[in-house]
């Protein structure tokens, strides 16, 4: 549990972490770390290990080697909710809502480890566990829902909600959560432009008016570029770039493993101008580019 | 009908769990060789379009109340999804749907059902591999495992097993990286010109799906609000800001500027 | 006799029961396998076999050895409908809420049977011959060596069907996915029908065999317990599993009745029950469920 | 600051009763539930009180497989192990019965634990088979463990009393165990309006990410597990006072599929599902005696098909509710508040 | 006057329905039989009774259903858990006097079940009787004892096993099998290495006993295999076929067939009912039979139909006559009738042909 006092942004280093799945190698000795109040972006090609960082970070997956600090404190054997207790807070890459309960549910159920009501507490629901949830409820109406914008859906079952929704509540549920660190696994996938300038937004206010440390993995370059303090690109577990977001984009390496040419008018005029030619061919001539 | 429609779908409405209306008079179509793309907010009910048109509406109790589908000339309104696909119109469904518990192999091999009663030679699973050799490493790993753009690679994968004339997809550049959503619309662009199997495309990034689209859809809580050649579309000014983000003639602009206050889009009003 | 000669002996009947079990076990696997369905209904539907070979055998009088196909084939035709009525509706429901369905299958069948035949406990036609068998100086009870028989030949038979054709893949796909399974051109109602029939017809064949053993009567179905035990210990989803499964449960069976006693033998299989699930979680066999975040 | 719809106080939206119809109805059942002992004659009465001691059990099933999602089909095994303790309690050290009770309800909870040991590993299904070989373990515990429960012949009760009033009627017991399940329903609902409610529902929906958003699998389950077989043994030892005979064989394993059943028919994950489900469930085949008492005179042999027709009306409501209405009794309740909105206290 | 009403939890149907069966044709036959000759006092019996499916719970609502719609001072119950479980509420009402299906052991103590009695031996004097004849056909003989794990099949076991010891006879192995065996070849090959003269089964109707003694006879064993009361009914038999010849069991009743000189009831019985009438159903008219001289002694003395007065006047019953339904005269000093024949199945008959005369083991 944290102790009062404890709040405010942290800082979070990883140090030569590795991790692996039977003869797969997910991480190798990955080291970056994020300051505190700042949005540092996670990023990389399908299946380098992004997800398998997070889940390293908020304790899911127990790494073979190296660790995770927490405003200098070692937490890589600590277990999930103990982490959640210190202030680790995270959104999921496949929305993991929980879809029998109602939006509020789902946003109260992220203050848990923050609250103090034991099980006798409960079954009276009397005194202190009263004003518990009472003041729960008060703080998300106030900081939270306001915030976000989802007064309207308050009530409503999380599973009736489209999907833009839907990782809004994500968002809601890991603010609940007293966030110090607050992990973002693609927050805007499966976005249309007009949604992803709404969460960015909130992205940006959640950093600036609570200042909490964001860690984010996303594919969309136009905002992780636009958005982010500091870029850190795994590829095959490992780090091969960082540094501020121009000076990544610049990188040879990341283009290649990673960027693309990254940019659709220049796709479009490819895939337009050639009538024939094989997609291997294609690669070949990105390649020449690079 | 014109020969050379080979997906019409004219005026449908669909309901889910008898209560929800989200298609209200929907129609689009497909020509015969080409890929034409579905654009839409989230919830538009661009994925409802899609499992309306390979008959998976009923899995998840919806049901298609008024209007027809033709597929190849024919209403199809009545075929069980398996035969559908059987025909030649294949669905790679929102969010991947790979089978975990089986191998990467098998995810193939179960893809080969498509063919049965088609007389077609089998696809060699080697066509699959060219186009992804990522998935030759993995192949005998189960497919659960694989990361989110490796799942994608082996939906569309499958798609290549069953040799349809038709593909419907669903979003497939969700969680890819940007290099391999180019490659993947590249691979897409070259499965349509060198098989000819026409596409329809359900995307969230604009961009791309204007790269390889030919015809393009835009649909807004049930209804098409705007359709025509990419080209037309790519310089709808409404399109350019909601869906390219781009601001008025300036390029594209910055997350960072982003106003706390919108505009309505036209077709709204 | 010699206390080894006991021993195997008493390892015999262990096997021979075990494959009895196995046989069972196989029915829950096979809908399992296709379907995700536990379907707590095969003890009963095997009751039904018992008695549904009663009424061609001992009611219309017919041989052995048309009976028993027709009762398999009742069986399996029970499997068809259940499935078409009850198991399709239910289709995208919870696995909980499936398994329920059964339970309540379950009830239904045996409720049926008693309004049909009385609640009186039976015995089946004799079909199977007398003569002892002995395995060198060692007796094994006939009925008991023919189930073994019939239970290997079958399980094989799958075996080989899982490893060599096409469909086991189709099975599988469909349980883990339907709309998928649909959307890669798999007849998803086709399976479902395929593995309820082949189910529910096995578990009608284990009736006969168990029946001629034991005797038939509406509370027979019990049988099915015992062989969801080996099905949990060697893996839902594993014909090798419940092979397996039903072989060590069938000897520990045997062991603990007769050096611990009859009343030891329900505890001990299912301490060993639960020590294998702290252990193994999916069983010996059972494929592991992926769970990602 | 909130515009429109906001409540007064959030003191008020959070309520267990939230409309006055609500409360109004409540209150007239509340009423009913006091005058009953004095309208309805013995066989009602004895209905009324197994109706109490299943809705308590059935309650605490649905907090374990409504609501956390652990399947169990070792309620019955639990009632069996608060019914014991009861019974040896009362037998050998005279204490009094609402004592017993309760630590008839801890060490059912505490059996519950151990059994729930399992659940941190094995899950769905090969759970709940997991608490079928519990239960079978429990009851070979009871007919071996002789000096405490008296083998096969098991435990033969003295009536319990209260301020030296022994309670030997139906009448005497209702007044007992009505208030008791009241109490226990009220509980579980009160769990449900906080953390400790909300954490079983988020392992329910899905536990590896409740585990990340702070949400300790190994307290919750073993929690879940406590809560709902106390409630199972509190229920046993209602069930011990009331039958007043504990053998192994009182708590058969088909009793532990009833209360599955019950939530299942009654709504899983509804509090008021667990008491719907169980009234039903008790009360349906004891109508049906009713109705064979009218075929009788058209069906001389109507009597003789009760049994295998209650297996069968059993079974058909377990496929029936769970094909034709899923979320159960509790949502034809809540469908037909909202079909007549108001009524009749129209505002 | 009113009538005098038998209330009956009754096993119509579930496991034991072949007995519920039974038991109510009989009780319902020799109602007749009383309400032909005018009744007890004038005042008609009937019997009001409900179908339990032989489970405890059902036989408690099914009683006090009865009880609230009626007054009852006879009751007839199912099974020793009811009997057990309605034991105090019948102690408080103080109104009846019950007996039933149950031949358990614990019931036959007046002291703990003051308001019950049983119309026959109790299991254990049921072995007891089994003890008698081995020890004078065969002294000294090996015996195995093969009781189900249930509450009915080891309520004897403690008593058999010190009665064998006192008649000289050698328990050499005790075979306990799950409630739901089936495939029961591990213990015959448990008793093949016993190799016993008898075997006596407790604890079952029919399952496993025909399979066991099939595969005995194939190992070519010796053994005598025994029984009692509730797998003695020749109907069942019956359908057994040739496997079943030569066991044997205690039976305290004539069987249908058996055309005694002495027994008019028996005759009686044939006149009514044409067709073979079970075990359970002699139960179930001697039953009828006793519940009537109880309620008949108690109205004659002129006192109020309750608890302790029918009790006191089953009591008071010396030498009675049962019109043969048992072959020699009976007293009820506590709370069975410790009497009992061995019989003998003849698979050619299709009948239980006698093997002892009526042995007795009361005190
Ligand atoms: N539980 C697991 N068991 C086995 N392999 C795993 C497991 N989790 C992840 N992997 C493997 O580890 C690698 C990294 O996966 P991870 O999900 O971290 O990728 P990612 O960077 O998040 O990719 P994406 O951008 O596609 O989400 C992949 O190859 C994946 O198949
Ligand atoms: N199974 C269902 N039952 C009820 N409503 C549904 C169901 N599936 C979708 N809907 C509703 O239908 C509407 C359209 O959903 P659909 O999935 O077609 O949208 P979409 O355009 O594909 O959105 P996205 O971009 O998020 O994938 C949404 O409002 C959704 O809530
Ligand atoms: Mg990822
Ligand atoms: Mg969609």
């Amino acid at each position: 549990m944290t102790a009062p006092g404890e709040t405010g942004a942290a800082r979070l280093e990883v140090e030569g972490l590795s991790l692996s799945f039977g003869g797969l190698k997910a991480l190798r000795g990955v080291s970056f770390s994020a300051e505190p109040g700042s949005i540092t972006a996670l990023i990389g090609p399908n299946g380098a290990g992004k997800t398998s960082m997070f889940n390293c970070i908020s304790g899911f997956y127990k790494p073979q080697q190296g660790s995770v600090r927490f405003d200098g404190r070692d937490v890589t054997r600590m277990h999930p909710p103990e982490r959640a207790g210190l202030g680790f807070a995270r959104t999921f890459q496949n929305i993991a809502l929980f879809r029998g309960m109602t939006v509020l549910d789902n946003i109260k159920l992220g203050r848990h480890a923050h609250m103090k009501t034991g099980l006798l507490q409960a079954l009276a629901y009397w005194g202190s566990a009263q004003r518990e949830e009472m003041e729960l409820r008060a703080e998300i109406e106030r900081r939270i829902i306001d915030f976000l914008e989802i007064d309207h859906i308050r009530n409503m079952p999380v599973a009736s909600l489209s999907y833009g929704l839907q990782k809004r509540v994500e968002l809601a549920r890991a603010l609940a959560m007293r966030p110090r660190i607050l992990l973002l696994d693609e927050p805007v996938a499966g976005m249309n432009r007009e949604e992803t300038e709404d969460m960015a937004r909130f992205i940006l206010d959640v950093k600036e008016e609570w200042g909490t440390t964001i860690l984010m993995v996303e594919h969309d370059m136009g905002m992780v570029m636009d958005i982010s303090d500091h870029v850190v690109v795994l590829n095959f577990g490992e780090v091969i770039a960082s540094g501020l977001p121009h000076e990544v984009q610049a990188d040879p390496h990341v283009t290649e493993a990673y960027l693309g040419s990254g940019d659709p008018a220049a796709l479009m005029a490819r895939l337009k101008g050639e009538a024939g030619g094989k997609a291997s061919a294609e690669r070949e001539t990105r390649e020449d580019v690079a | 009908m014109a020969a050379d429609i080979l997906l019409d779908i004219n005026n449908i409405e669909v309901v889910y769990n008898k209560t929800v209306q989200v298609l209200r008079g929907l129609s689009l179509s497909v020509g015969r060789g080409k890929i034409v793309t579905l654009l839409g907010s989230n919830g538009a009910g661009k994925s409802t379009t899609l499992k309306a048109v390979s008959n998976l509406l009923a899995l998840e109790n919806g049901a298609v109340t008024a209007g027809a589908i033709r597929f190849d000339g024919d209403d199809i309104s009545r075929l069980t999804p398996h035969a559908l696909v059987r025909r030649g119109l294949f669905h790679v469904m929102e969010g991947r749907r790979i089978f975990e518990d089986l191998t990467v192999e098998e995810n193939l091999t179960a893809a080969t059902f498509a063919l049965s009663g088609r007389g077609l030679k089998p696809t060699p699973f080697d066509l699959v591999y060219q186009y992804f050799p990522r998935l030759y490493e993995r192949r005998n790993g189960r497919a659960g495992y694989l990361s989110g753009g490796e799942q994608q690679m082996l939906a569309i994968g499958r798609a290549l097993i069953a040799q349809p004339s038709l593909i419907l997809l669903d979003e497939p550049s969700l969680g890819l990286s940007p290099v391999l959503v180019e490659e993947i619309f590249t691979i897409i662009a070259s499965i349509n010109r060198d098989l000819g199997v026409s596409m329809l495309l359900v995307e969230q990034n604009a961009a791309v799906a204007f790269a390889v689209a030919h015809y393009g859809y835009i649909m807004e809580t049930g209804k098409i609000v705007l359709d025509g050649p990419t080209e037309r579309l790519v310089k709808d000014d409404d399109v350019r800001e909601f869906y390219l983000g781009a601001s008025g003639s300036e390029g594209t602009k910055s997350y960072r500027d982003i106003k706390h206050y919108k505009r309505r889009k036209r077709w709204l009003s | 006799m010699s206390d080894l000669l006991f021993f195997i002996e008493v390892t015999l009947a262990g096997l021979g029961s075990g494959a009895l079990l196995s046989l069972t076990a196989l029915a829950f696997v096979l809908i399992y396998k296709a379907t995700r369905v536990i379907n707590l209904a095969v003890g009963e539907l095997l009751m039904l076999g018992g008695y549904l070979f009663f009424a061609f055998a001992a009611g219309l009088g017919l041989p052995a050895w048309a009976a028993i196909p027709l009762a398999i084939a009742g069986g399996g035709l029970v499997g068809a409908v259940v499935e078409r009525g009850l198991i399709r509706p239910m289709l995208g429901e919870s696995p909980i809420a499936v398994f329920m369905v059964t339970i309540g299958l379950g009830s239904i069948l045996v409720g049926l049977v008693e309004l049909v035949w009385g609640t009186d406990p039976r015995a089946l036609p004799a079909f199977m011959g007398n003569a002892p068998i002995f395995i060198g100086e060692a007796y094994v009870s006939r009925k008991i060596a023919i189930a073994f028989a019939v239970a290997a030949v079958v399980i094989a038979v799958f075996l080989a069907l899982f490893r060599f054709w096409r469909g086991g893949v189709a099975l599988r796909a469909t349980a883990t996915d339907q709309a998928a399974a649909y959307s890669c051109g798999i007849n998803v109602p086709g399976v479902f029908s395929l593995a309820w029939v082949i189910g529910c017809g096995t578990a009608a064949g284990a009736g006969v065999l168990l029946g001629s053993i034991g005797g038939i009567s509406p509370s027979m179905g019990v049988f099915g317990l015992s062989a969801l035990v080996v099905v949990i210990v060697g893996g839902l989803d594993s014909v090798a599993g419940a092979l397996v499964g039903g072989l060590v449960i069938g000897l520990i069976e045997a062991w603990a009745g007769t050096y611990l006693g009859g009343e030891y033998k329900l505890v001990t299989t299912f301490g060993l029950l639960l020590v294998a699930l702290m252990i193994r979680p999916y069983g010996l066999f059972g494929t592991t469920e992926i769970e990602r975040l | 600051m909130q515009i429109g719809t906001a409540k007064h106080s959030y003191q008020a939206d959070e309520a267990l009763l939230t409309t006055r119809p609500q409360r109004v109805w409540m209150a007239l059942f509340a009423l009913s539930l006091c005058i009953a002992p004095f309208v309805l004659d013995n066989y009602w009465l004895y209905l009324a009180c197994l109706v109490a001691i299943n809705v308590a059990s059935a309650t605490g099933l649905n907090i374990l497989t409504g609501y956390t999602g652990l399947v169990s089909l070792g309620q019955a095994a639990f009632m069996a192990v608060g019914a014991y303790t009861v019974g040896w309690m009362q037998l050998n050290l005279g204490t009094p019965f609402l004592l017993n009770l309760v630590v008839g309800g801890l060490v059912a909870a505490a059996v519950g634990i151990l059994v729930g040991i399992p659940s941190l590993r094995v899950k769905g299904l090969y759970l709940a088979i997991a608490t079928i070989a519990a239960s079978f373990i429990l009851h070979f515990i009871f007919v071996n463990w002789q000096s405490v429960t008296n083998g096969n012949s098991g435990l033969t009760l003295t009536p319990a009393s209260f301020f030296g009033t022994p309670l030997t009627e139906y009448q005497q017991l209702y007044f007992v165990f009505v208030p008791i399940t009241a109490l226990m329903v009220l509980g579980a609902a009160n769990l449900f309006r906080t953390r400790v409610g909300r954490a079983f529902i988020a392992i329910r929906d899905r536990d590896i990410s409740a585990e990340v958003l702070g949400i300790s699998l190994l307290r919750y389950k073993l929690t879940s597990f406590a809560i709902s077989s106390f409630y199972a043994g509190v229920s046993g030892g209602m069930w011990a006072y009331f039958f007043r005979v504990v053998t192994p064989e009182s708590f058969p394993f088909v009793y532990s599929i009833f209360f599955l059943a019950a939530i299942i028919v009654g709504g899983m994950g509804t509090i008021l599902g667990g008491i719907l489900g169980a009234v039903f469930m008790t009360l349906v085949p004891e109508l049906l005696r009713f109705g064979i008492d009218w075929l009788t005179p058209v069906l001389p042999n109507a009597a003789a098909m009760l049994s295998p027709v209650r297996t069968v009306v059993f079974g058909l409501l377990i496929v029936g509710f769970l094909i034709f209405e899923p979320k159960g009794l509790a949502e034809i309740v809540q469908r037909s508040r909202r079909y007549f909105h108001l009524w009749p206290f129209k505002k | 006057a009113d009538d005098i009403v038998i209330g009956g939890s009754i096993p119509l149907t579930g496991v034991f329905a072949f007995a519920g069966v039974g038991i109510e044709a009989g009780m319902q036959d020799y109602i007749k039989i009383v309400n032909e000759a005018g009744g007890i006092q004038g005042r008609k019996l009937r019997l009001a009774y409900e179908d339990t499916g032989y489970k405890v719970d059902a036989s408690v609502a099914v009683f006090n259903k009865l009880t609230s719609q009626d007054e009852i001072h006879l009751y007839y119950g199912d099974s020793t858990g009811f009997a057990k479980t309605i034991n105090g509420e019948i102690d408080r009402r103080g109104s009846m006097i019950m007996a039933g299906a149950s031949f358990a052991t614990e019931l036959n103590d007046p002291k703990t079940f003051p308001h019950q009695f049983m119309a026959g031996p109790d299991y254990s004097e049921m072995t007891g009787i089994l003890l008698e004849y081995i020890a004078k056909e065969k002294p000294g003989a090996r015996i195995v004892l093969v009781n189900s794990d249930t509450e009915f099949g080891r309520d004897p076991i403690a008593a058999t096993k010190a009665r064998a010891s006192e008649l000289g006879l050698e328990v050499v192995e005790e075979i306990i099998t799950p409630p739901t065996a089936v495939d029961v070849s591990t213990e015959v090959l448990k008793l093949r290495r016993a190799r016993p003269d008898y075997t006596i089964f407790h604890g079952y109707v029919l399952a496993p006993l025909p399979e066991f003694m099939s595969q005995a006879k194939q190992l070519g064993l010796e053994t005598k295999f025994m029984g009692t009361f509730w797998s003695m009914d020749s109907s069942i038999w019956a359908k057994v076929g040739e496997a079943a010849d030569g066991f044997m069991g205690v039976m305290p009743y004539r069987y249908y067939y058996d055309e005694a000189d002495n027994a008019p009831m028996m005759d009686r019985i044939r006149e009514m009912r044409p067709e073979y009438q079970s075990t359970p159903y002699m139960q179930g008219f001697l039953t009828a039979m006793l519940f009537t001289e109880a309620a008949k002694r108690t109205l004659e003395a002129g006192k109020e139909l309750n608890g302790a007065n029918l009790k006191a006047a089953l009591n008071s019953i010396e030498n009675f006559d049962t019109g043969g339904i048992i072959g020699v005269p009976i007293s009820i000093p506590g709370n069975s009738i410790p009497v009992g024949r061995i019989y003998r199945y003849d698979a050619s008959a299709q009948q239980m042909k006698p093997a002892s005369d009526w042995i007795s083991v009361q005190e």
